[in-house]
């Protein structure tokens, strides 16, 4: 156990600062924030700076050198020409033209083959979906069925070795299961998308899920009404235009959807810096050596003073100035 | 219109940084009064951890650190237990990075959980093999960052070495390890994991060298980009899909050693209980508005 | 002339780089591997004239005294500062040794009878010490162990004892070593490890991990707060699209909380079902219909039908 | 009497079972029937995963009767087009530990060579001995192809079976004979033919992209109107009532993306609207190189406006690479100049509701397009127009409505309908295989998309 150095201990509460400054932005366009804005965009630039240029020059031309590097040099050269002569800004055009071009070649090439090729593939696979027989299924099959986790899926391997499965009842209270696992399974059984749908312990035939097969029915047209909404040689009139509207339907679930994981993830991020700010992720023994609590309630007692005496302040200077932009 | 302002107006035009101040609270109060709600791990978390368990000791895994500080909010808890996973596992590990932003950090989280054991014997709260300290450039190596994102995946792919110039990210020769002189380009490797917060990050790996060299990945990513993985984890081209903070926390029970992640899915039901009523309220207001211009009209 | 040429060059380079695709000769790959890193290199140079950009737009802006100049002034100067602790300048005036090893003559011969050998230490407290089994700093140390040396000091048992001297914070160089003792023997261990510039050096790490982490974790922190204005204000039950939005992203949002098993354990399922079918769906359509239109933009500018960025008026 | 078979099926491209030479090779101890398998391309198929750049052999085997001992394998390069038939050697002395130098260096056997012990030094994947190099070590047999990576030449490979020491990676014995395989030199193919259908999916979208043009100049072409791309110029308009500038970011992610290409397309008919209304175009850029493009664009913009004069190089400015740096910095833009339009094109991530909600509430025209999908529900939510995926792609050819530029839409329409076709007819396909309905258990996606 060693302590932590009082550098970093003052870098602790300076982050912790910063970071209240930049929370200030909830309230409202002021001095703080744009100290953080300001220190912030400045340190980022002078960070990337020295990493393209390790990565790109210090690295890269750690070689000795070839006729091929005259190629890029070129380039360069011709890309800079604008700031020493006015008549010759054209040549910057050759590096414009090998980028872009170079990269628009490279994302064709990249896209007819994961977000064409691979889609088409994957979306044209069959209706037809058979239930995952727990008789039969291999260990990763297993863990697809419902509230199946590692531990059972081996459980339930070794248990129909010695007894087959009657039933999903029998398969799924074994008692090599514990009662947490039990209640597990149990929780998860269910005939639309739970258990009982998507698996069966009859062995031998295979069953078909019927739900499964509505659904990827229901997907397929989700996609072709998808596709005719971009259809754009078409007015959306009449017949055309209610299965586009269909579409579009379809479309904006998926993005409620979406926006329903990224609010997730947008809180997790605050979550996180509340954690951080009490020192959750370094050990408990460095954390107490902080006292990350303190530091927040410090700036943030410093920050609403400063904007209370700027906002005098400003009032003071020149009167019927407008209040801090309000940011939401 | 009538002189005092109806409810609804005033809830329509309210200052919305009361609702900033609502969600404040809803993060840190129940940091200090859990609620603690069961956490059970989805299909797509499960396979991501069946890849993992597939491994063999001394089998060669690439990590790959696509991330930011900002996006550890998500992250970490998984990388954290999945690093104890792969260490019980006893496998090799390379890391490297497509982000600029990441080597400090890559390199503060390597001391952190690399080369000290994250659960050794005895650790509280944990059940499960304990893991050892690794040893660089034995264990694992550090191969750095290189700028160019898919270009280095298309590198990685054809010749690993040479993108990285036949050296770790602290000059040790890669041929002086046996494992990592065998593993020359990202088909040698058994598994690769992809701590991704966005792009170049897991899509960009399935997109570029997944399905030309059909590799096997298991990705952890932000929440919100898990509806653009999905497609791929259908397909097959990704193994398992851990799906951001509610993702690591499952993994980290599945793992068996709960911690960060699980106590921050905890307080996502505050989180998400502020933006659900935020919506319903708008809603009142919305249609309350709108039967009262009615009724004035 | 001057607009043919760059059209032609670009129309070269982007046909050839839609053909490596499609041919896997060695010879192919290795010129595609060359042509690759010069973008590369492109892109990087034009740093330069990123960095010129920020001071022209920058500079008049302090010359004038505009307002929030003094900002401006603190973007600049901490750019400068970040980009100077990036260098490393221990490399420029040559490194000193971390630290070394110093046997004392004779055993010590308390210390022998009960079979111990000792390793005195001469450090600043704040030098993390490794020995043998042990992690510890000057600081937890015994305070002499025999009166040949003042020097904290630890107990060891003989035989081959691993030392290592470093700091607990990242950016510092380590001093590491072997040494092979028997009982009563005597070893001064002096290790004040320098500081290290550069990528990984002190300073600069220092600022990502106060400076840069935070602030960029917070600003992106931010967003769990627009998230729920824009709930409020924005996700209302207009129409049928909007209420369809509205109905899915509720039902999500209490599926991706615990809080949604202790509802019902049916809601995730619900949820993943809707994500796994009618969101993969019309996302499936969306990529399609994007992959389309980039790959026609893109052949458009490979067959030199676009070329407004070159001067071509298309 | 004892016979050992050598079966070597050396393909072209992918296995074909009638192409087999069997090969009988007299004098073995043990009676073991080999069936190796070369794989190396000759400008066909690439076989089993074998890359076919002429730079990788495959090879696998199954020998029967099944023994389960460890395989080493083996390679060593020959003068380029030398022809070697398979056989059968010995790689120790009867009853010998030590690999014996007429095994380890077959070129010269009258010089003196020492031999080799693996019971004591380690045979790890790619280590020398004699002529020989370590290709692998395989337990039992290997009917996965072992790939292995070899400059352009003519090689030559042995399959020694032994048993492993204690010690990894060395070997105590060498039990029954080594085969030596037909000499083999991999060819690099000039198309890799698995992509073909890659290419007829762009040869599709070219094909009518031209087709579209020629028929464009001859008859009005029909296009659905787009709400947001008519948004822009009246967007532009209400600025130059207001006298404030128009703000145009170019998404967050480097030229390299489409995305951003896309945008930067775009910028160049934006900038020549402002340019006839008289004015102020800002444009924010994540990176320098897109900045350095986003200038010279402008510039031309202007320059087709007729109005090159008024071309104000800072107006395009680098902010930083950093993604939420950027955020912050356009943040300001929005807060303190208070354009009266922001449009933002490309490719955004999590700093998009930033910026939207920002906007927002300094009461701007927000028009927003990206094929982002993850983003586009914050942008419905807090812009007045947003172009969703393809639309961005179609917004250049919208916004100069000129014959080659509507032949786009039109070809990504006639790719739509093919895309639809192939969808609906493998989903049939699959679903009849799925139940046995002949012939359709013939067809399937993997045949044009392996």
């Amino acid at each position: 156990m060693t302590d932590v150095a009082t550098i970093d201990i003052i870098g602790a509460w300076v982050g912790i600062f910063l970071t209240m400054c930049i929370l200030s932005f909830l309230y409202g366009d002021n001095p703080f924030y744009k100290l953080g804005e300001h220190l912030f965009i400045g340190v980022s630039i002078g960070y990337i700076v020295v990493v393209q240029f390790r990565n790109n020059f210090y690295v890269k031309f750690d070689r000795d050198l070839t006729w091929w590097d005259l190629a890029p040099a070129a380039l360069v050269a011709m890309m800079f020409v604008k700031f020493a002569s006015k008549q010759l800004v054209w040549l910057g055009r050759f590096p414009l033209a090998f980028v872009i071009a170079l990269y628009a070649g490279q994302s064709i090439t990249g896209l007819v083959g994961s977000d064409l090729g691979d889609q088409i593939k994957t979306a044209s696979r069959s209706l037809v979906v058979h239930k995952i027989d727990l008789q039969t299924a291999g260990a990763n099959e297993l863990s697809n069925v419902p509230g199946v986790s590692p531990a059972i899926a081996t459980k339930l391997a070794a248990e129909r070795k010695d007894h087959p499965f009657e039933s999903l009842d029998d398969a799924l209270t074994r008692p090599s299961l514990t009662d947490s696992e039990r209640a597990d399974l149990a929780d998860e059984r269910g005939v639309l998308v739970g258990t009982d749908a998507r698996a069966t312990a009859a062995g031998g035939r295979n069953q078909i899920d019927w739900f499964g097969v509505a659904s990827q029915v229901l997907l397929l047209i989700a996609l072709l009404t998808g596709l005719l909404y971009f259809y754009f040689s078409i007015a959306h009139k009449g017949a055309i235009g209610r299965v586009s509207r269909v579409g579009v339907w379809i479309l904006m679930i998926g993005f409620g959807a979406s926006f329903g994981y990224t609010v997730q993830g947008r809180i997790a991020l605050a979550i996180a810096r509340a954690q951080d700010v009490r020192g959750k992720f370094m050990s408990p023994h460095d954390a107490a050596q902080i006292h990350g609590e303190v530091a927040a309630i410090v700036s943030a007692v410093i920050i609403i003073a400063g904007i209370w005496l700027f906002g005098r302040h400003e009032k003071r200077h020149r009167a019927g100035a407008t209040p801090p932009a309000e940011a939401s | 219109m009538t002189d005092r302002v109806h409810w609804s107006d005033r809830l329509q035009r309210f200052d919305r940084r009361w609702i900033f101040l609502i969600m404040g609270l809803a993060i840190v109060v129940p940091l200090y009064l859990p609620i603690g709600f069961p956490i059970k791990p989805r299909p797509m978390t499960k396979a991501a951890f069946n890849a993992v368990e597939e491994l063999k000791p001394n089998d060669v895994v690439l990590v790959s650190m696509d991330l930011d500080p900002a996006s550890t909010a998500e992250l970490e808890p998984y990388y954290r237990a999945v690093i104890l996973q792969l260490k019980r596992k006893n496998v090799k590990l390379a890391f490297t990075t497509l982000w600029y932003q990441a080597p400090p950090l890559v390199e503060r989280w390597l001391r952190e959980t690399v080369d000290v054991p994250i659960a050794p014997a005895g650790t509280p709260g944990y059940v499960g093999a304990p893991d050892r300290a690794y040893v660089r450039n034995v264990d694992y190596v550090y191969l750095g960052f290189r700028e160019g994102k898919q270009n280095i995946m298309l590198g990685m792919g054809a010749d690993l070495h040479h993108v990285f110039d036949g050296k770790t990210d602290d000059g040790t020769p890669l041929d002086s390890i046996p494992w990592m002189k065998t593993s020359r380009s990202l088909g040698d490797f058994k598994l690769m994991v992809l701590v991704s917060a966005g792009s170049p990050g897991a899509k960009e790996y399935v997109q570029y060298v997944q399905n030309r060299y059909n590799l096997r990945m298991v990705a952890v990513t932000t929440a919100v980009s898990t509806t653009d993985l999905a497609p791929y984890y259908q397909s097959g081209q990704l193994l398992g899909i851990v799906a951001g903070l509610s993702g690591s926390a499952e993994y980290e029970v599945l793992v068996g050693k709960p911690s960060i992640g699980v106590e921050g899915a905890d307080v996502l039901n505050a989180g998400h209980g502020v933006v659900i009523v935020a919506i319903v309220l708008g809603n009142l207001a919305y249609f309350a508005g709108r039967r009262r211009k009615r009724k004035a009209a | 002339m001057k607009k043919t040429l760059p059209v032609a060059f670009g129309m070269l380079v982007g046909c050839y780089m839609v053909a490596e695709y499609f041919i896997p000769h060695h010879a192919v790959r290795d010129l595609s591997a060359h042509v690759l890193e010069w973008g590369g290199v492109v892109a990087a140079s034009a740093y330069v004239i990123g960095g010129i950009n920020l001071v022209q737009v920058t500079w008049p802006k302090i010359r004038r005294r505009e307002p929030d100049w003094g900002f401006k002034v603190v973007l600049l100067g901490s750019a400068l500062v970040m980009a100077l602790v990036g260098l490393p300048w221990r490399s420029l005036y040559g490194t000193h040794e971390p630290g070394y090893l110093d046997p004392l003559p004779g055993p010590d011969l308390a210390a022998q009878k009960n079979n111990k050998a000792i390793v005195f230490v001469d450090a600043p407290d704040d030098v993390v010490l490794t020995i043998g089994p042990i992690t510890t700093s000057t600081k937890h140390m015994l305070a002499s162990c025999s009166q040949r040396s003042p020097l904290p000091c630890v107990f060891v048992d003989p035989g081959e004892l691993s030392l290592k001297a470093g700091r607990s914070v990242v950016g510092y160089d380590t001093f590491e070593k072997k040494v092979n003792l028997v009982a009563g023997d005597m070893v001064t261990l002096a290790a004040n490890p320098g500081m290290r510039w550069g990528a990984d050096g002190r300073f600069r790490t220092w600022i990502y991990d106060h400076v840069f982490a935070p602030c960029n974790a917070t600003m992106f922190a931010l967003l769990a707060f627009f998230v729920a204005s824009a709930a409020f204000r924005a996700f209302r039950a207009r129409n049928v699209e909007a209420a369809l939005l509205l109905g899915s992203a509720i039902i999500v949002l209490l599926a991706q909380a615990p809080i949604g098993r202790w509802i019902t354990t049916s809601l995730p399922h619900l949820s993943d079902w809707i994500l796994d079918i009618l969101s993969n769906g019309s996302r499936r359509a969306i990529i399609m219909g994007a992959a389309v239109g980039a790959i026609a933009t893109g052949l458009r500018v490979i067959l030199g039908i676009e070329r407004s960025h070159l001067g071509g008026d298309s | 009497m004892n016979r050992i078979v050598v079966l070597l099926l050396v393909t072209c491209g992918i296995a074909r079972a009638e192409e087999i030479h069997p090969e009988i090779v007299e004098q073995a101890p043990k009676s073991t029937q080999w069936m190796i398998e070369m794989l190396f391309d000759q400008g066909f198929f690439s076989g089993r995963g074998v890359e076919p750049d002429g730079r990788h052999i495959g090879i696998s085997w199954t020998r029967e009767p099944a023994v389960p001992t460890p395989v080493l394998v083996l390679r060593r390069a020959l003068p380029d087009g030398t022809d070697v038939k398979g056989r059968s050697t010995r790689v120790v002395d009867q009853g010998g530990t030590v690999l014996v130098p007429a095994f380890l260096y077959p070129s010269t056997p009258k010089e003196y060579h020492s031999a080799y012990d693996p019971s004591v030094n380690p045979l790890t994947v790619g280590t020398k001995i004699g002529e020989w190099t370590v290709v692998a070590s395989v337990d039992g047999d290997a009917p996965d192809p072992i790939v292995d990576e070899v400059d352009p030449g003519t090689y030559l490979y042995a399959l020694v079976p032994a048993v492993r020491g204690a010690k990894p990676d060395t070997y105590v014995g060498f039990p029954g004979d080594a085969v030596v395989t037909w000499s083999v030199s991999p060819h690099a193919a000039w198309f890799n033919r698995r992509r073909w259908f890659h290419l007829a999916l762009i040869a599709i979208i070219a094909g009518s992209l031209f087709g579209f043009t020629w028929l464009a100049k001859r008859k009005e072409l029909f296009v659905r109107r787009l709400a947001g791309v008519d948004a822009i110029e009246d967007a532009v308009g209400r600025s130059t009532e207001m006298g404030r500038p128009v703000l145009y970011v170019t998404g967050v992610e480097e030229t390299q993306d489409i995305q951003t290409i896309a945008s930067l397309l775009i910028l160049g008919h934006v900038a020549k609207i402002t340019a006839e209304y008289d004015t102020d175009i800002r444009v924010a850029n994540a990176f320098p190189l897109t900045m350095v493009i986003a200038e010279e664009v402008v510039r031309q913009g202007y320059a087709n406006a007729g109005r090159a004069d008024a071309h104000r190089p800072e107006n395009v400015m680098f902010i930083t690479s950093e993604q939420f740096a950027f955020a912050a910095g356009v943040n300001g833009m929005i807060l303190r100049e208070r354009p009266a339009t922001n449009i933002y094109f490309g490719r955004f991530y999590a700093e998009s509701l930033m910026l939207a909600e920002t906007g927002f509430l300094t009461g701007a025209v927000q028009i927003a397009g990206t094929g982002e999908l993850t983003q586009l529900p914050f942008f419905i939510s807090a812009c007045d127009f947003t172009l969703l995926g393809e639309e961005l792609f179609a917004c250049s050819a919208y916004l100069t409505r000129e014959p080659n530029q509507l032949a786009l839409l039109k070809a990504g329409d006639v790719m739509k309908v093919v895309i639809a076709v192939l969808v609906v007819g493998f989903t049939v396909c699959a679903t009849l295989a799925a139940n046995n309905v002949y012939p359709f258990t013939r067809f399937s996606i993997e045949d044009v998309l392996p």
